[in-house]
């Protein structure tokens, strides 16, 4: 069941590489909460228990609902551009971000076979990692770089279930607790950037260089 | 106790007393081959007499320098001809090491000669000084690539005692002084400002050496001045004799007389040479000098590689 | 325990204090009494009078004391001088951040405390993220653009830096498969206990995603710019404790997985990226020596060039090692002298480009004289206590002369370099219409970097038994026999 | 007895305290002096005191007793200490009346007091460091306190360049320095001198060690071609330290090559020629330079080069004489070495710092534009004087007898080590004439272009304080003593050279010459002189004239010789070698324009070596742009770039 999830989560990665509107980017991340508070719950669906429901049912609250609301919010009282312009073609984009995600695919496989690893959670997880970081590298738009480290964000959280590691309950949350405010802190950042500069490109921080 | 005061004297009276002589004879021999008359050979003497009465006149300009030079110079050239085998007599002052001693002494002459020609500011001595300055940095040099190298041939580092190592009969030796002496008559040339590096009967102040350096210099220091540079004649003049000697101490007064004509021979072949060859330009000196130094090293390569 | 207990808890009450009342005066007391304790708790901690017990989450060892003692150290003369610090008039738009100060300096505290003595990586993990967090407001202090871009910088590069970090963690938990770790907790003594059953091929993949995530918190090259900005705009005092501390908690996380990996077969390849990284920063540092234009840049890059050569020793082994370790702590304190007196440099000059700083010797005798002596300091000149350890990193490269060879070239350029820079804002004489005559008197940074020095100088001169003992602890634990 | 010692340093700090806190400035600089001289004081007799009693000690004493092996005190080191103690009384006593000057800048004076005392420790403590790391301490603080110093008058350009240069120089030879004690301690497993027994036989770390060695106490020494900082920090330097820089730092150079042939034993050959080649070098361009020259103290720093040169010859026969155990040679060497380091301490010192009052007086340093000084200050001229013929090498000064002992050594190994040798003697001692007969035109030049004459800018009145008459004496007289009686220093050394070379039996000093005939030349010569300047005195009838000019009246200062003139004629023997450049209008037109004549030469090792070498790097730096990129997406890719590259690490990584 984690698999079907799973690849419904490299689908959203896909959807992601392809579309270029903010909103798309947002529901995107929604998506991306649900499914990973579903892929937490999976294991324990026999012996549910709060304590054990405590953890998803935050990340699903903060990832689904806290962090897009907040991020809508600054894409609408800055009334960013809807469209983001890519700085590289789609079509390549996606070419790319495919051929990353099935190398991935094959790697994770071949190193299932030595080592104790579920590929398809692992390597979707990686794929999210690896998105993520593409996003932030050919997107030119601020906001576009925190989402692009949110879905990485999403990515290690996947990759943390699939690992089955073994977190305290308070880490888990400290972890996301973190997570939640660097998002505030760069919303923030962001805020001040659009009433500093003209547009919130990361083209307007070139001043410290030497 | 008689041979300490023979050793003593006979330098002493010798240096001061003959060395007027010698260019009296030089001067004498080169008027006539040039078909004058010429001075007398005694003209020397009488030209230091008169010196000595003139008054002296210094300039303006002059400190204690140029007061002081021309004593320096003096006294310093006559105590180095101590350092000087007169024949076979043994010199007073001689012991290992006293070629080093000899050559940097007349180096203090120099510095100070060339102190007192600065001293006036005047720029006819100045030019003097600078052109002395430059041929006497060869001058050392060759020095040492003529008894230097008989000094590193012997092993002995006195002159008294390389002088006696020499020997006509063995051939390399023979070598050594026909080499020797070339080069140490061009270092009389050259320290005692002769020809072909500097003609001392010029009269126009743009082409002297030695004499331009004095122009200033009147009555006891002028007198100081050119006995020193009889002195140096001299002692140049003994050195480059003691290469022909070929008696060894046996009998002193027969060495002795043989000395006094090989500086007769010497003086004659000066003469020779000054009415011969006319002086060279300044400019080409050094190359001249250059060429003095090189052929000195001769010595060693025939030292090292024939033995 | 209960020092453990006053160590986190009393920042944490502090930061209460700091956040609801807003009376400067107490603020600094608060956060000054904190510090005092802090201090006097770490340096009880680290001379061994009393270790708190360990449990699974923290522990007291070698590493962690040192470590502990650079940062109480570091933290003390940083909230010292800070009143003073914000009692300067300088820009109007700071009075904003001047509120937040002390409440972000007190959590820093509390973060990177708890991540010093943590033993669980996730701990580790959490507690660094938030010192990175609690530095950025810090970073905006001057609440201008190049400190906004600085913040945003380092925000976002340390952040997904440290996500890295823990795709690294994660990994190690992988490595543990199929061993009685697994399923364990990711605690470093069981870790390290059970080290040599863990399985390689994730432990270097761990080593990597660590090493390259936490470098941006380090500072080490190619990932060095964002902590550059940050330190360059930083008002001093946030400076100096982020290069005098924050860059040895992530040297330290570097360290722990590094300490798993020692008795392993895959020790040899950490090393050898260490020495990558660290042979990397130090060009880095020298050709950007040459580069800059701001002062405090310079003293970033020396640090980029510092903690380059702390790694470079601790991959190195043997002697280096134990250099390496000694150099942290030279090298923090070092470099606060250095950033308070920049900040002095700043406030007088307005700015903080070389070419419009004159004469500082002359102008400003105190700041001028205490920054030359750190410059000094900085680039390894006796009796200052970083000729030492230099030396002895320098004795421990011997074994791989090439490597020692390219080191001292880029260390000896670097000096040129930075003395270039260092000597013409001292002594050139100003321009005629510029002459800056500043007439100030003996401050509490001049109090604070004259103290730093002498005790360098008494750290190089006669190395207390207690630090040295330390040291060759934690080179045991590192299994360095010596 | 050590105690002595232990006061003398502890004086030192106490110095710096007073030059600290002292108010107001003038107390401060009068006090510091005399705390400074007494110390100075103690530790020379301390120095004598143990060099007496050399040669009936067997054991080495430990400086400080509880860090026996930190500190001691060997033959050498007391040598040198003597050496540093000497010279640096009277630069003291000078410093009192060359701050003079300055005293309207407190700070600076105040910390030129400060660095200069604990330089003067330091230095003292150098060479008794027996431990590595003790040794490196003292040298990196002897570079750094020489540089506080030079600081006197910073907001100079070029005493920034200058001092810059120094700094950075000097650290270089530090990082050879480093490598050298590493190789060492790597090798035998200590630290400590007396451990450290090199031998040829173990190969290549036999040839590092001495190469580094040499390298970095080279540049520290100022050996050609590694000379090139000197020129640059002596002129800048103020006049005490520069004398202090030339007659004792460099020296500091020369200790340390001293004590790495200590380690080696038994000496190469190859080691000994590679000295005599690169020292007599080093001399011949050294004062070959200097003759180029018109900066006084750059020309002196020049000469330092020169002397160094000679220190070295010795040095490379005193190698010789051991490699091949000829004592009379070993001695000759090492003790002619050793001799002219002190003598050349002593008057480069004098001239040193005479240079310092005339710039003060003439405000330049170009000799080109002083002239007739004599008509001010006789006295001054005359002490001046007596450097100059003492650093020409010329008797009967000091200079010349060091020179006379390496002259012997020359006699002495070509007569003992017999097939090639003579030949290279010989082309060595020619050389050596060579370099004397160089000095003397220089000296001859300075001298008379600066003295001489008549003033060629308007000089209105020479002060030259009684403290600077003081100083200069002292140097002056210990020139003439060790002159006219050499046989004051030479047992001394030849107890430090028995001490240091234990296999080695030295005979006494007595056998190489009959010494007291030196002493009876020069006084005859003395003697002489006397007698004809009072037969001068009797003669009465003088007059004053004006000079003549060949009829020409109107003489002005400008019509004078110039110094660029004067060492024309020599200097363009080689003009291509030393790169001289010319600058000559000459009078054409009937009706002549306004003609100048200059002449400048540029050093061949920065000009061809260190300037391009540098100018490399900083191209090649600017070929790494890339490296500053401003958007924060390269800083992410960086990061993917650097785990792949890892990782492919990783992968290829054996197992």
């Amino acid at each position: 069941m984690e698999n079907v999830l799973s690849i419904l989560f490299c689908l959203t990665l896909l959807y992601l590489v392809i579309t270029s509107r903010l909103k798309t980017y947002v529901a995107i991340l929604r998506t991306q909460g649900v499914l990973l508070s579903a892929i937490m719950i999976f294991p324990f669906m026999r012996h549910l228990s709060v304590h054990i429901l405590i953890i998803p049912l935050m990340s699903l609250i903060v990832k689904a609902i806290i962090i897009p609301r907040f991020i809508n919010k600054i894409i609408i009282d800055l009334d960013v551009k809807r469209i983001v312009e890519p700085s590289i073609q789609p079509f390549n984009f996606l070419l790319l971000s495919v051929a990353s995600m099935s190398t991935i695919f094959v790697a994770a496989h071949v190193l299932s076979g030595y080592t104790p690893i579920e590929p398809i959670p692992f390597a979707s997880a990686f794929s999210a990692i690896v998105t993520g970081i593409f996003l932030i590298i050919f997107r030119k738009k601020l906001i576009v770089h925190v989402v692009g480290f949110l879905i990485l964000e999403n990515g290690i959280f996947l990759f943390g279930t699939s690992v089955a590691a073994e977190m305290p309950t308070i880490v888990e949350l400290g972890a996301m607790l973190d997570v939640f405010v660097v998002v505030f802190l760069m919303g923030i950042a962001i805020n001040k950037i659009s009433s500093t500069f003209a547009k919130q490109d990361v083209t307007v921080l070139g001043k410290l260089k030497d | 106790m008689a041979t300490l005061i023979f050793q003593g004297l006979l330098p002493f009276l010798f240096i001061l007393g003959v060395s007027p002589l010698l260019v009296g004879l030089i001067n004498k021999q080169k008027a006539l081959l040039t078909g004058r008359l010429g001075a007398p050979i005694w003209q020397p003497y009488y030209d230091l007499f008169r010196l000595s009465r003139k008054e002296t006149i210094y300039a303006s300009t002059a400190s204690f320098i140029s007061r002081l030079a021309p004593v320096v110079s003096f006294s310093v050239i006559l105590i180095a001809g101590f350092m000087l085998p007169i024949g076979y007599v043994r010199p007073l002052l001689s012991f290992s090491g006293d070629i080093i001693v000899f050559a940097y002494l007349l180096g203090l002459a120099r510095f100070f000669q060339i102190l007192g020609a600065m001293d006036i500011g005047s720029s006819f001595e100045g030019m003097g000084a600078a052109r002395e300055a430059a041929f006497a940095v060869f001058a050392e040099p060759i020095y040492f690539f003529t008894i230097g190298s008989l000094a590193f041939v012997s092993g002995y580092t006195s002159l008294y005692e390389v002088y006696l190592s020499i020997h006509l009969d063995n051939p390399s030796s023979l070598v050594f002084i026909i080499v020797s002496s070339i080069s140490a008559f061009f270092l009389m040339v050259t320290e005692c400002s002769r020809m072909p590096i500097d003609d001392p009967t010029t009269h126009l102040e743009l082409t002297m050496i030695h004499e331009v350096m004095i122009l200033d210099n009147s009555g006891i220091d002028l007198f100081l001045y050119q006995y020193s540079s009889y002195i140096k004649i001299m002692i140049y003049g003994i050195f480059e004799v003691l290469f022909f000697n070929p008696f060894s101490l046996h009998n002193q007064w027969l060495g002795f007389s043989l000395f006094a004509i090989l500086l007769l021979l010497l003086s004659t072949v000066v003469a020779w040479v000054e009415t011969m060859i006319a002086r060279l330009k300044i400019k080409s000196i050094p190359q001249y000098l250059l060429f003095a130094t090189a052929i000195g090293i001769l010595n060693l390569l025939i030292y090292t590689f024939v033995r | 325990m209960n020092l453990l207990l006053v160590l986190t808890v009393l920042p944490i009450l502090s930061i209460g204090v700091c956040y609801f009342v807003h009376i400067r005066k107490a603020q600094y007391i608060i956060s000054l009494l904190v510090a005092i304790v802090h201090l006097v708790c770490s340096y009880i901690v680290f001379s061994g009078i009393y270790i708190p017990a360990e449990n699974d989450f923290f522990r007291f060892d070698a590493l962690s004391r040192l470590f502990l003692l650079i940062l109480s150290h570091v933290y003390f003369w940083v909230v010292l001088v800070s009143y003073s610090y914000l009692n300067r008039p300088l820009v109007v738009k700071e009075e904003k951040s001047k509120k937040l100060y002390f409440t972000m300096l007190n959590v820093y505290l509390f973060a990177n405390t708890l991540a010093l003595i943590s033993n669980h990586l996730g701990v580790f993990w959490v507690a660094s993220e938030t010192t990175t967090l609690s530095v950025a407001p810090l970073i905006y202090y001057y609440r201008d653009e190049e400190s906004l871009e600085a913040m945003w910088k380092y925000l976002f590069l340390v952040s997904v830096g440290i996500a890295f970090a823990f795709i690294g963690f994660l990994f190690l938990v992988l490595s543990a498969g199929g061993t009685v770790l697994e399923g364990q907790q990711l605690l470093v003594t069981s870790f390290t206990r059970y080290a040599t059953l863990l399985n390689p091929i994730w432990l270097k993949a761990s080593f990597i995603f660590v090493f390259v995530g936490l470098s941006t918190k380090i500072g080490i090259a190619p990932m060095h710019p964002g902590d550059i900005d940050a330190t360059s705009n930083a008002p001093s005092p946030a400076a100096a404790l982020m290069s005098g501390s924050l860059r040895g908690t992530a040297l330290l996380g570097v360290l722990r997985v590094y300490q798993i990996m020692v008795p392993t077969v895959t020790a040899d390849f950490a090393r050898t990226i260490m020495i990558i990284g660290g042979i990397f920063s130090l060009f880095v540092a020298f050709v950007f020596m040459f580069k800059v234009t701001n002062y405090k840049r310079m003293i970033a890059y020396s640090s980029v060039e510092h903690l380059g050569l702390i790694t470079l020793g601790i991959g190195t082994g043997g002697i280096a090692f134990v250099g390496a370790m000694l150099h942290t702590v030279f090298n923090s304190l070092t470099k606060v002298v250095l950033f308070l007196n920049a900040g002095n440099i700043h406030r007088a000059y307005r700015s903080r480009e070389v070419d419009s700083v004159w004469n500082v010797l002359q102008a400003m005798p105190w700041t001028g004289w205490f920054f030359l002596f750190g410059f000094f300091a900085i680039i390894a000149m006796p009796p200052f206590g970083i000729f030492f350890s230099e030396l002895m990193i320098f004795q421990g490269l011997l074994t791989k002369p090439f490597l020692l060879a390219a080191v001292l070239f880029f260390l000896f350029f670097i000096f040129v370099g930075m003395s270039k820079t260092v000597f013409r804002m001292l002594y050139t004489a100003p321009p005629a219409e510029q002459t800056p005559i500043i007439t100030e008197k003996f401050e509490i940074t001049h109090f604070a970097s004259l103290t730093l020095l002498v005790l360098l100088i008494a750290l190089g001169l006669s190395m207390p038994s207690q630090l040295y003992t330390l040291v060759v602890q934690i080179s045991k634990d590192f299994g360095i026999l010596l | 007895m050590q105690y002595l010692f232990l006061i003398g340093c502890s004086l030192f700090f106490i110095g710096a305290i007073a030059a600290l806190l002292i108010r107001p400035i003038k107390h401060a600089l009068s006090i510091v002096v005399v705390i400074t001289v007494l110390a100075l004081a103690i530790n020379l007799i301390f120095a004598l005191m143990r060099l007496i009693a050399l040669p009936m000690v067997t054991d080495l004493f430990p400086v400080f007793s509880d860090h026996a092996s930190l500190f001691r005190a060997d033959g050498l080191a007391l040598f040198f200490l003597l050496v540093i103690t000497t010279v640096a009384i009277p630069t003291v006593i000078s410093t009192y009346s060359y701050l003079q000057h300055y005293l309207h800048k407190e700070a600076s004076v105040r910390s030129f007091l400060i660095s200069f005392s604990l330089l003067l420790l330091s230095t003292q403590l150098l060479v008794f460091a027996n431990h590595s790391i003790v040794f490196l301490v003292c040298w990196e603080l002897m570079t750094l306190m020489a540089y506080l110093g030079m600081l006197l008058e910073k907001e100079k350009e070029e005493v920034q360049k200058g001092s810059f240069i120094f700094f950075t120089t000097t650290h270089m030879a530090t990082l050879f320095l480093y490598i050298f004690f590493f190789l060492l301690h790597d090798h035998f497993g200590s630290w400590s001198f007396s451990d450290f027994h090199l031998s040829s036989s173990m190969g290549t770390i036999f040839y590092l060690v001495c190469g580094f060695g040499f390298l970095g106490f080279g540049i520290k020494a100022g050996f050609m071609p590694m000379h090139f900082w000197l020129p640059w920090a002596h002129p800048i330097a103020p006049a005490p330290l520069s004398a202090f820089l030339s007659g004792v730092i460099i020296k500091t150079g020369i200790y340390g090559i001293f004590r790495v042939i200590e380690f080696c034993s038994p000496l190469p050959v190859w080691m000994g020629i590679i000295i005599l080649v690169v020292s007599v070098f080093s001399a011949i361009f050294g004062v070959w330079y200097a003759l180029t020259q018109h900066d006084i103290k750059k020309l002196l720093a020049y000469h330092s080069i020169e002397n160094i040169g000679i220190i070295g010859i010795g040095i490379g026969l005193g190698v010789l004489g051991v490699s091949y155990s000829i004592q009379s040679l070993v001695w000759l060497g090492f003790g002619g070495a050793l001799f002219h380091t002190f003598n050349h301490a002593i008057f480069k010192t004098l001239l040193f710092l005479g240079s310092g009052v005339i710039c003060h007086n003439c405000h330049t340093r170009d000799i080109e534009k002083m002239g007739g000084i004599v008509h001010h200050a006789s006295w001054f001229v005359g002490l001046f004087l007596i450097g100059s013929i003492a650093i020409s090498g010329i008797p009967p000064f000091n200079g010349f007898m060091s020179e006379f002992l390496i002259y012997k050594g020359f006699f002495n190994a070509a007569a003992a080590l017999g097939n090639y040798f003579p030949l290279l003697m010989l082309l060595l001692s020619v050389g050596l004439a060579f370099v004397g007969g160089l000095a003397l035109v220089c000296f001859t030049k300075i001298n008379s272009i600066m003295f001489l004459g008549t003033e060629r800018s308007s000089l209105q009145s020479f002060k030259v304080s009684s403290t600077e008459y003081t100083a200069l004496g002292m140097l002056a007289s210990l020139c003439i003593l060790f002159g006219i009686y050499p046989q004051s220093v030479l047992g001394i050394i030849s107890s430090v050279i028995t001490f240091n070379h234990a296999g080695i039996i030295i005979q006494p000093y007595t056998m190489f010459t009959h010494w007291e005939f030196l002493t009876v030349i020069f006084v005859s010569v003395l003697l002489t002189i006397v007698c004809v300047v009072l037969w001068k005195k009797f003669n009465t009838n003088q007059r004053i004239s004006q000079a003549w000019g060949c009829g020409y009246t109107a003489l002005t200062p400008r019509m004078q010789y110039t110094a660029s003139s004067y060492a024309d004629e020599i200097n363009s023997i080689a003009s291509q070698t030393l790169h001289l450049e010319k600058h000559v209008t000459a009078p054409k037109t009937l009706f002549p324009q306004p003609s100048h004549f200059v002449s400048h030469a540029e050093d061949f090792s920065e000009k061809r070596f260190i300037a391009p070498m540098y100018k490399y790097i900083m191209n090649k730096i600017d070929s790494f742009e890339f490296l500053s990129r401003t958007d924060i997406r390269f800083y992410i890719s960086f990061m993917l770039i650097m785990a792949i590259i890892y990782g492919g690490i990783a992968i290829v990584w054996p197992h």
